[in-house]
This record gives C-alpha cells, structure tokens and sequence, in this order.
C-alpha cells in the first residue's frame, strides 16, 4: 500500500496534477451524463465532436491567458484584453469589408497586420502607463478596459461587421491535418511564449520581476523594460484571440466581441497555479486552467443546465478546483485521515534530508 | 541566578519537519527565571524553527512544552504573547507602513472606551525608545528608517510587554557596539527584574558578555546544555560545528592588512565630490584594485547610502564616479554591474532575495542578467558554479531546488553573496555580509574578501563590526552625520579605539590620506 | 518630560502634509473637475448638481468604504456589484411575498456579511486567492438574483417607498434622499473605526505585512476575515440603499459595479497592495466618477462609443495629474 | 434641416430664448446592432424635426439612466425621454420629473410604474407579442404533424425583458399543439458567438432538433454556423425563426437559411419627434403606441430586402 502510494507520489506532487485531475473528472461527469460526449468523428475530412469544440472555443481564451499568465507573473494585471480583442477584430474585418476583394490572401495579411500593430501600439501604451509612469496595473488597464469598447464601437460604427472571407474564416474555422487551426494557432503560440521564456532566461528574469521588484533592480535587471514588455506580449495575445473570436462568427461586434474575457483568463490563470502577487507562473498550468474554464461553460450547455442556475453551478465548481488546489485545504483533510493510517512520508524523508 | 527555582519554559523532546527537511529532532531546551540564556549553532541548525515552535508560528511533530509547570500549545504569537512570551524574530518583523509609534504599540494600543489614544500612544513610544537611546520621529512611517533603527523599534516593542519569557533572535546583527551596550544594559535589568531571556547570536564575545547559560544545536539536534563559565570559548565553536576545527585559531592568524595602495596610475573607482541631498554629503574616495577599503561609522551614519551611490542605486545629485580613469556615467544598477561593480545590500528581505525562486536562481540572478535575457547560462553551467558555492559558503540544505525563503536566515545571506561572487566583480560592496552568520561562515567569508582581494578584486567592506572592519581592511574610511570625515591608513598605529575616536570627536579631516 | 504635550502637538504637524498630499491632490483636481463643469455648461452649478452626485452614489459609496477596508488589508472583493444586486433582490422578493419590512430588512441585512464571512474563511484558512474566492462569490450572488426572479420585481412597500421619496432639503427646493445621509453615517462610523481602534490599525498592519502582522501578535485571521465581512454588510447596506433608490430588484442590476467600486477606491488613493489609504480617499473617489459621469451626461451631445472613450480619457487624465502632483510633492 | 452645429454645445440654450423643443433621451447603451440603430434613428429625426437633443448612453446600467433623468431635469430640458434598462425602479426619479413638470416619454421597453401618470406615454414594441407572433406561424406550420416537433430555444441575456418576454410570448402560443416541444432552452446572451456556442451543444446532445427559436438574428445568424457545421442545412433540416430582422438576418431569410423573422423595429425617431412635439403642446396622446412592425416569411423577405435601411 505505501509503495503505491509512494510511486504516486511524483505523479500526484507535480503542480499540474489537480488541475489535470479535476479537467479529468468534469470530463468524466459529463461523459457519464451524456455517453456521447467524448465521440469524436470524421467529418468532411475534420474531426469533429464536443472535444474538439471544447478545445476549438478554448484557443482565444488560452491565447490571452498566455498573455495575462506573463502580466501577472510581474505581479500586474491586465484587463483591457477583452476590449484589446474586440479593437483587433474591429479593425480587421472593417478593413476586409472595405477591400475590393475580401477573399484574397493579401487582403487579409494587410488587415492582420494593421489590427495587430494597432493593438501593439494599445499594448505599448499600457506597458507606459505601467511602467514608465508608475500607474497601479488595474487601473491603468481599466482605463483602456473602458475606453477600448468604445473605439472597437467607433471602428465598428456600434454595428456588427458581417465579412465574407475565406482566409480569415478559417482562423476561426479552419482545419489543418484535421485538426481546427485555432487550436494550432493557440499551441503554437503557447510554445512560442514556452520557448521564449523557458529556453531563454526572459521566463526566470519575468519571475524575479514579479517575486521581488527592488531586488531584481539591484541585481541589474531592468524592470521596468520587462514590465512594459509583458504589457505588448499580452496585447499581442489578445490581438490573435480578437481575430480567432471575430473569425469563428465571420462578424465583428465591438459590444460582444471579448466580453468577460479578462475574467476568464485570470481565473484561468489562477486556477493554473499562477499567484495573482507575481512570481512563479506556470504556462501549462494556464492551459489546463483555461480548458477547465471551457469545459466548464461547454458542460453547462451540455448538460442543458438552465440560464437560472448556471452561475451557481459556476460558482460551486469555481470553489471546488480551488479548494482542491489549494494545498492548505489538503493538508487538513490528509491531517484528518492520518489518525487512521500512519503518513508514510516521514520515513522515506528522513533519508535524503541528513547531509552527509 | 535562579537557578534554584524551577523552570519557566521547558521544551521536551521536540521534533519538526518541512517538506525534504529536518529541522528539529527531539530537542530538549528550559529556560530558567532570571537568567539570560544563549541559543547557539550554525545556520540553519533550527534556532529560529525551535523559537517558532515555541510561540506556535509553527505546528510541532512531537514535543511537549511547558510554561510555568503547565502544558501549553500556542495556536500563534498572539496567543504566546498573551502567555507572557515576548519575541523578537530574527529579520525585522514590523510593518514598515506603519508608523514607529504604532509598531511599538499596536495590538496593545492604549485606549479609552475602545478608541485609541494616539497621542499617549506617541508619548509612550517616544520615552520607550528613549530607554534604547533612540530620538525618532515616531509619528514618522517605520520604513523610512534603516534596518538597524527598525530593529531597534522591534526590540523597544517586545521589552515593553510584562512578559515573563523575553526572546530575542538574533537582534544584535545589524546593531553597532553602542547600540549593543545599550541592550545589555536593559536585558540585565529585565533578567534582574526575574524576566527570563533566550537570546540568539553569533557573536561569541556577546555571549559570554550577558548569557549565563548555554544550549548547543547542531543540525537540528541537542548537543548540550552548558553553564557558560564552565564552556571554554573554543568548545562552544566545537560543539556547533561538531568537528575539532581550529577555527578561532584561524580567526587570529589573521594579520593587519598590509597597508601598500597598490600603485597604479589610474584607481579603479574615483569618486569625486559624490552626494545626494538628504542622504550623503558629497564625499571623494578611490579605490584601487585589489584593495578593501572599510567603512567605519554608527548606526545611520550614512554608509549604507555611500555604497547605494556608489552602485548607483540611489541616484547622485552631485558629483560622478569614474572607472578606470575614464568617466563612464554610472546611474544605474545596471551600468554599474557592467562596469564590473557588484552590491550586496544589508537588508536581504527587502533588496536582496528574491524569495519564491530556488536557491539556483537566485544565486544566477546577477550573473543572469549581465548576459541578458537572450544568453541563458547554460544548465551545467549554473549546477557547476551553484554547487562550487554551496560547498565554498557551506550553505544548507545544499539543495539548489529549494526556494530560497526556506533557508534559514544566514545561509540566505549565504546565498546572496555567491550571487555577487558569481559575476566575478572588480569592486564588490559588501554592506554588512556577515550580518547573522555563525563563526565558521563568517571566518570563511573573511577569508575570501582576503583571497578575492589578493586576486585583484576591489572590496568596499561595511561591518557594524569595527573588529572586522579593521581586520580586513587597507584603509579606513571614517562616516558621521553622514559625512566622510576621514580615510585612514590601516597600519600599526591604527586600531578600534582610534577609530571611535575619530567617529566621536571633532573634525580630523587633516588626517584624510591619499 | 515636562512639555511632553507640545511635542505631541508638534510632531502631529509635520506629519500631516506629506501623507496627505495624494488624497489633498485627489480633492484639488475633483474641485478643479468640478470648476470646468460650472464653467461649461449653464445649470451645473445648482446646488442640486452636487447633491444629485451624492443621492446618485450613495449606494455605490458605502460598497466602496467595503471595499477600502479589503484593499487595506491587501485583498480585493470582486463580489460586491453581484450581492448588492443580490440583497436588492432579495428584499424586493420577500416584500413581494407580504413579509414586514423590519424582518424584510433583517434578513437582507445578514445574507452579504454572511457570505462575505464565507468568503473570507475561504481565503485565510485554505488560502486561497481573494480574487478566485471572490469571483466564485460573484458568480453564486449573481446566480441566486436569476435563480430568485428572471424578471425585475418593484417594491411597492410604505416602508421603502418613504424611504425612496422623502426628500431631506430646504425651501429653495435642493434636496438630499436618506439614502445620503445613510452613507454619510456608514462612511463616518468605517473612518471612525479605521482610526481610533484596534481593529482598524490591524487592518493596515495586515495589509503592510501579514506575515509581519502574525509574527507580531495581531489577530491576522480574525482582521482578515472581518474586512470580507464588513465587505458583506457594507454591499448589503449598498443593495438596501439601491433597492430604496429603483424601488425593485433587478437581476441584471450593479453589473460590473465592482470595476467601478475599485476604481473609485483606488483613485481615492488607496494602494492595492494594502497597507495604506483612507476612507476619506475614497468618497473623493466615488465623487470623481459621479462627476465625470455628470459632466457627460451635461454633455448631451456624446455618441455611445464616444461616451465611453471620454470616460476613459477623463479618468486616465485624472490619474495622470495626480500621480504627477504626487510624485512632485515627494 | 440645414442647422450647421453653430451653437457652441455648452448650454444648449434651448430654454432661453428661441423656443426650440430641448429633448433629453437617455438610450440603454450601444450592445447591439439593433441599438444602433435604434439611436441613429432618432438622432436623425431629431435634427430633420428641428428638436435640440441631449443624449446620453447608460452603458447598460440603470443607476446611470437614474443619473441621466436627474440631470435632465437639472438642465430643465422639455421632454424626457428613455429606453428604460430595466422594468422596475423608476418611481422615484420620475416623481421628481413630474414635480418639475417635465413630461417623460418611454421608448422600447415598457416600466411596471403602478402610478401611470409619470409618463405621459410608451412607444415601442411589445417583446410577448414578437415571441407570440413566431410562436403562431409555427403552430400554423407544423399543425399537420403528427409526431412529435423538437423545439430548441436561445435565449437573450438572463433576466433581461425582451428575453423574459419573448420567451413567454412564445411558450404561450405553442401550448396550442401539445406536438410543439421546447426540448432545450439555453441563454445565447444575444450575441452571435453566444448563439453558436450553444447551438454547437445542442445538436451534440439532441440528436432530433426540428425547430429552432433564437430571441435575435445574432443568435440565429451564430446558430447558422454550428448547424452547417454540423452537416444540417439550416432553413431545411432545421426550421429557424428569430426576431428583429436586422438586415443580416433579412439576407439569410432571403437566402432560405431562416425560415421566418418577427420584426422588432429599431426606426422609433420619427414616431418618437411627433409625439415630443405633441406633449410639449400639451396635446393628448394614447398611453401605448406600438411601433409600426410586421413579420417576415422568406418571400416577402426578398422582396423587403433591397429598401431596408439597417
Ligand atoms: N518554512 C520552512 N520551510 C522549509 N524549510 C525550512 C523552513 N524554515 C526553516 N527551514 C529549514 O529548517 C532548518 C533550520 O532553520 P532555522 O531558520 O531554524 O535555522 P537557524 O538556526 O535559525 O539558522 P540562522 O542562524 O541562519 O538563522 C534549515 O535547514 C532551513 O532551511
Ligand atoms: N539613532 C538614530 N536616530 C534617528 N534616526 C536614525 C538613527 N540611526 C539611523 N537613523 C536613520 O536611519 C537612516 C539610514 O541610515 P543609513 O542606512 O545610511 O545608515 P548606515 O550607516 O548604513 O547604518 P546601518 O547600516 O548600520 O543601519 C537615516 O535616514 C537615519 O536618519
Ligand atoms: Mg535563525
Ligand atoms: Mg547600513
């Protein structure tokens, strides 16, 4: 028994395993309620099923998670992502509606790239107010949070853009070997943020940033450059996430487009094992934390849970995967069963603890 | 000496345990009425975690603790102080937003129908910190104040409780010798009043200065307890490090520094006219390669703020600093580093670790960030020079992976230094390094600033320590009312007795050598 | 020793400026907001104006003395817009339904700390983030206003409804609702408190430095606890005082309201990271919300989208002078 | 007509000297096409009938509506008018117009004011009667089935009136054929991606969907693409009736993707400048105008198609 136990042990240690464990057992209560929901099948050459659309839907969200996962990393916040995306979408498809030929590739790259600058520029401005000025994160974001719907409304005109075009439907919609392109998209950049973090010594200089402001500085780093840095790269995030959201509905609607979303994504972000006080962040730990976000809204369209009580049935699983999370409510249910079975921890640490 | 009479606080067979480490393993302590009794051992052999344990910061595995013949189990500090145990943590655990005055007091603010009477309140704390020769703004927030203020302020708040058990934890670190005098003087008295005091340290004279009785850990368990008149000087280093080492004897064999500047056309720092309005005077000084040049001077006399200006921390408002001759801007922490200047700041909590990251990370951190983001050091690269400083500092746990906030609180100093020495400086400033170290440690770091500036590296060296300035250093240089009133050579005729001299008296500024 | 109470008297005066320039800032740039009003457009200096910006907000006023005492302590209440909406509910529920008012009021009056008491266990014993718990808050108060009604439900009670209409003013006509002076008690009682007790001081110790606050003796987990509940009362206070000012409930009502309440918070000085701020911070922050959204409304000629651009223009320049002013006086 | 902005915004002097009619409007905020339109509407016909507006976005909130209507009366405007966010809670701040003897006119939504003498008068549509009117032409549709008729509802935002109302419209008139069954009901929040995040769950977990009644064209439009995704053929395998009929939806009425639209007229500007016109001259008016509305099959929709204006 304590051997079982004990081989677990780096299984059950490891910081994503709760969060993967309650994604495991949402998918499994809705499986039970519904025998279908796992199928997946062929469909014109596309796989499709609910676990394709849950990881379809979840792209945007795990795209400004990235982002966020960064900004909240130095210890920030940053809420205007949401209007970030409907601004992004906003200037893409106006200036698709507008070209002579929607369908055309270069149409499409001009719009893509006009958003996305117009959304660094955003996200720069951010990073200024942040860093240079010296602005408390939620309130220097708030301000674009509010202002930005407005200027997604003023580039929409307060209506919604209906486009017609192929490649940028396919951001949202398309397939590749199969599998949708948003989810590619959101894995590539999730890699790209790994890789740009981890591979490189941006993710331990973003964490000592985060976890110690002062002694960071006088250890040479420049705070502040990475401060308004993590602010475009969220920007950035949010920019792609505004195309996908735009893209999956082929209209832009600066009011809808990205609603909530800065929610969703600290949540995601936070369920992922990220402190909201900065330091340590886990990138994989944001993407199962944003899955768990979708799956939880997929589940309760699934299981035709009523308008009435969703957001109970939010709330209550919201509490559920963090207290499961949290260790300290651990601690106190293992306190409570170790007066049956003796931990079997203590022996086998004693070992490694003695120095020599 | 009450020893006659029974024990206060007993502590019996205590065990605790973190998460890969053993702290504490069947530890017996008592602390008797009356009697000032010394804690001793190495960093990390679980003085801090023992003093935790017994005012309920930390659950026990195992263990009994009596206070006043009764069972007792404190659920935090609160109920401990309660209890009549008054502690002073090691590092300052005050709330730097608060003002002095509320940090002496809060929780037993006095009150009159429930509302807090602030200007009582300010008396009160204005004549408790006269008692430790302290003149503050005590309307003033507590972060204004240095490090060593701040301790001061913990200390006036925990002798102001009627406690019965008084427990300090390593208050002494960061205090100069007349602030040092100043507490025994009241510690005697509290122990004369039949207060019981358990005192933390690493300094050995103060040990034998004030304690009567001596309890030894060592890597988590009970070597002894000891009478102090009855444990020689050496044995007690013995009894902590386990081994017959000859430490003390390697303290001694240290010399005088030799006093030749070493010659050179160009110093390797000038700072000419250097100050900041409020902070420093402007000052001048060079340093040349290879040399350790000391700073001497009280509490808040101001070298803590020449070491941020010459880092460029703080920013200078008058005057520059010149490297190698040449006039290359210094404004930032990060030209200075790559100019080849590395600080190691006094207050680590604050300015130093950085406290969710590994021991690895941290000790990489400087060098890291000379390289930029782009130029990771490489994995075995890091493991090599994390392990070659681990086992050259003897830091534990010697686990790399730990956070570093796990550490106890000198092998985190430990760990900040290895940061430094890892970016291989020319000019390293070192702002009070051996603060909380034990003997061993501390005799090894004095032994590297020696080879390290025997390789040519340049140290600038603030100690409230004046021995250990004076052992290390080539020159002096000599801060009041910040200001730098004099650099002087350190040669035969120069000693501690010159140099509070000099800190106390006039003006010898004829006495500046070049 | 013998002039122990002039040092006290001087000691006092020097403190004061620098403390208080952020919030001295904040109050010179509403008067100065307040001055383009009356400049620009004709009916703005009515002293109703003013007071019109007290009966508007003093709902949102109460919820943001809430939230300075969670702020202080370093947390953060993003549950407050859903239980204000919650107790208005909840009230305009049970009125419907032929209860008293006083029980009615009772009632509506423990189920915000209650939940807030929740919460903050919640966040101190299994430390949990204040954001997540929070959040879940939100979520489940938002969930019981649908759950209650889909549709809005008046309140048509004598009770509530004296309390809506009665107005509190003089002969020229200018007038303040009860609701004000409500607010005004709520703010006074949490500044009185945050002050001159015990409680209050813990408060700011925690939010300096909790691990601090612990090490020091204060009752961490109590203080933490009670700021999320007086979060509670003060949002249930605020949902009562809503609930006088629409006579209804209304599922959908003080959405976002938290932002806003933050915000307000916030620009009244407080820092998010706890540890300092004053109540009195907060009203000139509350304040300068309701006058940006009085100058828009006077405004009258603003397209929807360029309303909120506007609002977000207004309050990034407030905040860009007066962090400017505050760095300048430091 | 020709009036260049030359007054400077400041006062708006209307009351002063020349005896313009000053109307303060305060619109629910910009969360929809609809509402957009809504808003252009009226402000066109403010400027065509020579009425000064003072407009004011509530962005949602009511409080802020609260606050509009407070300082309209402040700034002593002639006529009040808004489109109330919510049913409920007006009686206090109404009062206060009456006592300051500004008539209030309502717009688009309904309040549930016992006292109706505080508003001179409502102009807009009647939500039930939209969700009643889709729920009649599908009992008409499907009165010669035999088995049973799968229904599937999107909602608009919980709790909202056009939502509540729309589906009670609708719930009423299918009780006529116990055939008609709403087998799921699912709030869409009104927006497109709503609507199709929902639809794509509802054909997953309900292998017979027959009907499907969205409470807007966004919704229905986002349903569209789930159920193409699906491999269904909208308009065919899937009968889909939504309310409004923003041009978008027309189109997709038109194409044969929808089946049929009530309308829910946005154009309230003219209608709305007359009746200001007629309370400031103290003129009686009726205590309900409804907007002039119709419903759309999908030839009429083609036929309606190429003069709509939004
Ligand atoms: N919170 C903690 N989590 C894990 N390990 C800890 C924690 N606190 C202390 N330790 C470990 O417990 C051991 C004892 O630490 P402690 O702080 O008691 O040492 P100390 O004797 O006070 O040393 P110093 O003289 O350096 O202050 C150390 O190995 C330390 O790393
Ligand atoms: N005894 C004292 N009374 C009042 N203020 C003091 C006292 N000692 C220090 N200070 C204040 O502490 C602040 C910091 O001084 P600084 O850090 O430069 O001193 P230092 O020489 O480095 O001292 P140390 O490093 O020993 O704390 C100064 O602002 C000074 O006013
Ligand atoms: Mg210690
Ligand atoms: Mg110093």
């Amino acid at each position: 028994m304590t051997t079982v136990a004990d081989r677990l042990r780096p299984v059950t240690g490891h910081r994503l395993f709760w969060p993967a464990l309650v994604l495991v057992v949402m998918i499994a209560a809705n499986t039970v309620y519904r025998p279908g929901f796992l199928a997946v099948e062929v469909k014109n050459g596309h796989l499709y099923g609910t676990p394709v659309d849950i990881l379809r839907l979840s792209a945007p969200l795990i795209l400004v998670a990235l982002g966020m996962t960064l900004v909240i990393a130095t210890g920030g916040i940053d809420l205007s992502v949401g209007s970030l995306c409907a601004i992004s979408g906003a200037i893409a498809c106006l200036h698709i509606s507008r070209a002579a030929d929607p369908d055309s590739p270069s149409t499409v790259l001009t719009a893509l790239a006009l958003a996305f600058g117009a959304a660094l520029v955003l996200g720069a401005w951010n990073g200024v107010l942040v860093a240079v000025i010296g602005i408390q994160p939620i309130i220097a974001t708030l301000i674009l949070m509010v202002a930005g719907r407005g200027i997604a409304q003023l580039v929409t005109e307060g209506q919604i853009i209906t486009i017609n075009s192929g490649p940028y439907r396919a951001i949202g919609l398309g397939h590749l070997l199969t599998l949708p392109l948003a989810v590619l998209i959101a894995l590539a950049a999730a890699l790209l943020v790994a890789a740009f973090t981890r591979r490189t010594a941006l993710g331990l200089i973003v964490e000592s940033v985060g976890g110690n402001a002062e002694a960071s500085r006088l250890a040479g780093i420049r705070s502040r450059r990475i401060v308004f840095l993590v602010y475009v790269v969220s920007a950035a995030c949010a920019a792609l996430a505004g195309f996908m959201v735009t893209a999956n509905v082929s209209s832009a609607d600066g009011n809808a487009a990205g609603l909530w979303i800065e929610l969703d994504a600290i949540l995601a972000v936070v369920i992922g094992g990220t402190s909201l006080a900065g330091g340590r962040f886990s990138l994989g730990g944001t993407v199962l934390g944003a899955l768990i976000i979708q799956t939880l809204t997929t589940t309760v369209y699934a299981m035709n849970i009523s308008p009435q009580t969703s957001l109970l049935f939010k709330a209550v699983v919201v509490i559920a995967v963090c207290l499961v999370q949290a260790p300290a409510f651990r601690a106190r249910f293992r306190r409570r069963r170790r007066g049956v079975e003796p931990g079997p921890a203590a022996p086998q640490r004693e070992k490694e603890q003695v120095p020599a | 000496m009450g020893t006659g009479e029974r024990p206060v606080l007993t502590m019996t067979g205590i065990s605790k345990t973190f998460p890969g480490v053993r702290a504490l393993h069947d530890v017996d302590f008592r602390l008797f009425p009356g009697e000032v009794h010394a804690l001793m051992g190495e960093n990390g052999a679980g003085k801090s975690t023992l003093i935790k344990v017994l005012t309920g910061v930390y659950g026990t595995d195992a263990g009994v603790v009596t206070l006043n013949g009764e069972q007792v189990s404190f659920s935090g500090p609160m109920q401990a102080a309660a209890a009549g145990v008054s502690t002073v943590y090691q590092e300052v655990n005050l709330c730097t937003n608060l003002s002095v005055a509320e940090n002496v007091f809060i929780g037993r603010e006095p009150r009159r129908l429930g509302a807090v009477r602030w200007g009582e309140m300010r008396r009160r704390a204005r004549e408790l910190l006269a008692r430790l020769d302290l003149d503050l703004d005590v309307t003033a927030q507590l972060g204004t104040y240095s490090l060593a203020v701040q301790q001061m302020v913990a200390i006036a708040r925990a002798i102001d409780v009627r406690a019965r058990v008084l427990i300090l934890d390593e208050p002494t670190s960061s205090l100069d010798a007349g602030e040092v005098a100043q507490l025994f003087r009241i510690m005697r008295q509290l122990r004369d009043e039949g207060i019981a005091i358990l005192f933390v340290t690493h300094f050995l004279d103060q040990v034998y200065g004030i304690a009567d009785r001596i309890t030894v850990l060592r890597n988590g368990t009970l070597v002894g307890e000891y009478r102090t008149e009855e444990l020689p000087q050496f044995s007690l280093v013995e009894k902590m490090i386990g081994q017959e080492l000859d430490v003390l004897e390697r303290l001694d064999e240290q010399q005088k520094r030799a006093t030749v500047a070493p010659a050179g056309t160009d110093p390797l720092v000038d700072a000419v006219e250097l100050g900041r309005r409020g902070a420093v005077a402007p000052f001048s000084l060079r340093i040349e390669a290879g040399e350790v040049v000391g700073l001497a001077g009280l509490l808040g006399s101001g070298r803590t703020e020449v070491a941020r200006l010459l880092f460029g921390a703080d920013r200078a408002d008058h005057g520059q600093v010149r490297l190698d001759g040449g006039r290359s801007p210094l404004r930032t922490p990060v030209q200075a580093i790559e100019q080849g200047i590395g600080f190691c700041s006094e207050n680590r909590r604050a300015e130093g670790i950085v406290p969710e990251l590994s021991v690895r990370e941290n000790m990489i951190l400087a060098m890291q960030a000379a390289r930029g983001w782009l130029r990771p050091v490489p994995r075995r690269r890091q493991d090599e020079l994390v392990r070659r400083y681990v086992e050259a500092l003897s830091i534990r746990p010697a686990n790399p992976e730990l956070p570093v906030r796990n550490l106890s609180g000198g092998n985190q100093q430990k760990v900040l230094l290895a940061r430094w020495l890892i970016t291989e400086p020319r000019l390293l400033i070192l702002d009070e390094p051996t603060r909380g170290i034990d003997v061993g440690a501390k005799a090894e770091i004095q032994k590297l600033v020696v080879q390290l500036s025997d390789g040519g590296m340049a140290v600038l060296f603030i100690s409230a320590e004046l021995e250990e300035v004076l052992r290390l250093s080539h020159r002096v240089a000599v801060m009041r009312d910040r200001e730098m009133v004099a650099q002087l050579t350190n040669d035969d005729s120069l000693d501690a007795d010159r140099v509070m001299r000099t800190i106390a008296s006039g003006t010898p500024r004829e006495e500046v050598t070049r | 020793m013998s002039s122990t109470s002039s040092t006290v008297v001087r000691s006092w005066r020097p403190g004061l400026p620098r403390r208080h320039v952020p919030v001295l800032a904040t109050l010179a740039l509403l008067l100065v907001m307040y001055g383009i009003g009356v400049s620009q457009y004709r009916a703005f200096s009515n002293v109703q104006v003013v007071f019109n910006v007290f009966i508007d907000n003093g709902f949102v006023l109460v919820v943001a003395v809430g939230m300075t005492f969670v702020i202080l302590t370093g947390g953060i209440d993003l549950s407050v817009g859903s239980v204000v909406a919650m107790t208005a509910m909840v009230s305009a529920a049970l009125l419907r339904d032929g209860m008293p008012a006083a029980l009615v009021l009772v009632i509506a009056l423990l189920i915000g700390p209650t939940l807030g008491f929740l919460m903050g266990c919640a966040i101190h014993f299994f430390d949990i983030q204040p954001f997540i718990v929070t959040l879940a808050g939100m979520f489940f108060a938002r969930g019981m206003c649908t759950f209650i009604s889909g549709a809005s439900i008046s309140i048509t009670d004598g009770f509530w409804t004296g309390m809506s209409q009665q107005r509190i003013g003089n002969p020229a006509g200018n007038f303040v609702s009860i609701s004000v002076l409500i607010a005004f008690a709520v703010v006074l009682v949490a500044a009185y408190v945050l002050a001159y007790t015990r409680f209050g001081r813990n408060v700011y110790a925690v939010g300096g430095n909790a691990q601090s606050a612990l090490l020091m003796g204060l009752p961490v987990a109590r203080t933490r606890i009670a700021v999320y509940t007086i979060s509670g009362l003060c949002s249930a206070i605020g949902g009562i005082l809503l609930s006088f000012y629409t006579l209804s409930g209304a599922p959908l009502i003080a959405v976002g309201m938290e932002l806003d309440v933050i915000a307000a918070v916030v620009i009244g000085g407080t820092v998010l990271t706890g540890g300092s701020g004053y109540v009195f911070g907060t009203v000139l922050g509350v304040l300068v919300l309701g006058v940006i959204q009085t100058l828009i409304t006077f405004d009258g000629s603003l397209n929807s989208w360029w309303t909120k651009i506007v609002i977000g223009g207004l309050l990034f320049a407030f905040i860009l002078l007066q962090r400017l002013i505050g760095i300048r006086f430091k | 007509g020709g009036m260049v902005a030359c007054g400077n915004s400041d006062t708006g002097g209307g009351s002063g000297g020349d005896d313009k009619i000053v109307l303060g409007f305060s619109q629910v905020g910009a969360e929809s096409g609809w509402r957009t339109a809504n808003t252009t509407s009226i402000k066109e016909a403010a400027g065509e009938a020579g009425i000064e507006l003072k407009f004011d976005d509530a962005q949602q909130k009511q409080e802020n509506q609260i606050k509009a209507i407070r300082n309209f009366i402040q700034q002593k405007v002639d006529v009040i008018a808004f489109s109330p966010v919510v049913e409920s809670g007006w009686d206090t701040v109404l009062k206060e117009a009456k006592d300051a003897k500004i008539p209030v006119i309502l717009t688009d939504r309904a309040v549930d004011s016992a006292d109706k003498s505080l508003y001179k008068t409502f102009l807009g549509s009647d939500f039930k009667k939209e969700g009643r009117l889709a729920g009649e032409w599908l009992v008409e549709q499907k009165k010669s089935a035999s088995g049973p008729v799968n229904i599937v509802e999107l909602q608009g935002t919980t709790g909202s009136a056009p939502a509540n109302d729309r589906k009670e419209g609708f719930a009423g008139a299918i009780a006529a054929n116990p055939n008609l069954k709403i087998i799921a009901s699912q709030s869409g929040d009104f927006t497109r991606a709503g609507g199709k995040q929902v639809m794509e769950q509802f054909l997953k977990a309900n292998p017979k969907i027959d009907v499907l009644f969205a409470h807007n064209d966004d919704m229905g439009l986002g349903a569209l693409e789930a159920i193409t995704a699906a491999g269904k053929v909208p308009g065919k395998d899937i009968t889909i009736i939504t309310v409004d009929a923003v041009k978008d939806g027309m189109q997709a009425l038109a194409d044969g993707k929808f089946n049929f639209i009530a309308e829910c007229s946005p154009l309230l500007g003219p209608q709305l400048m007359d009746l200001v016109k007629k309370v400031k001259a103290g003129e009686e008016v009726p205590a309900r105008i409804e907007t002039e509305e119709t419903t759309f099959t999908q030839e009429q929709a083609k036929e309606a198609l190429p003069n709509r204006k939004y």
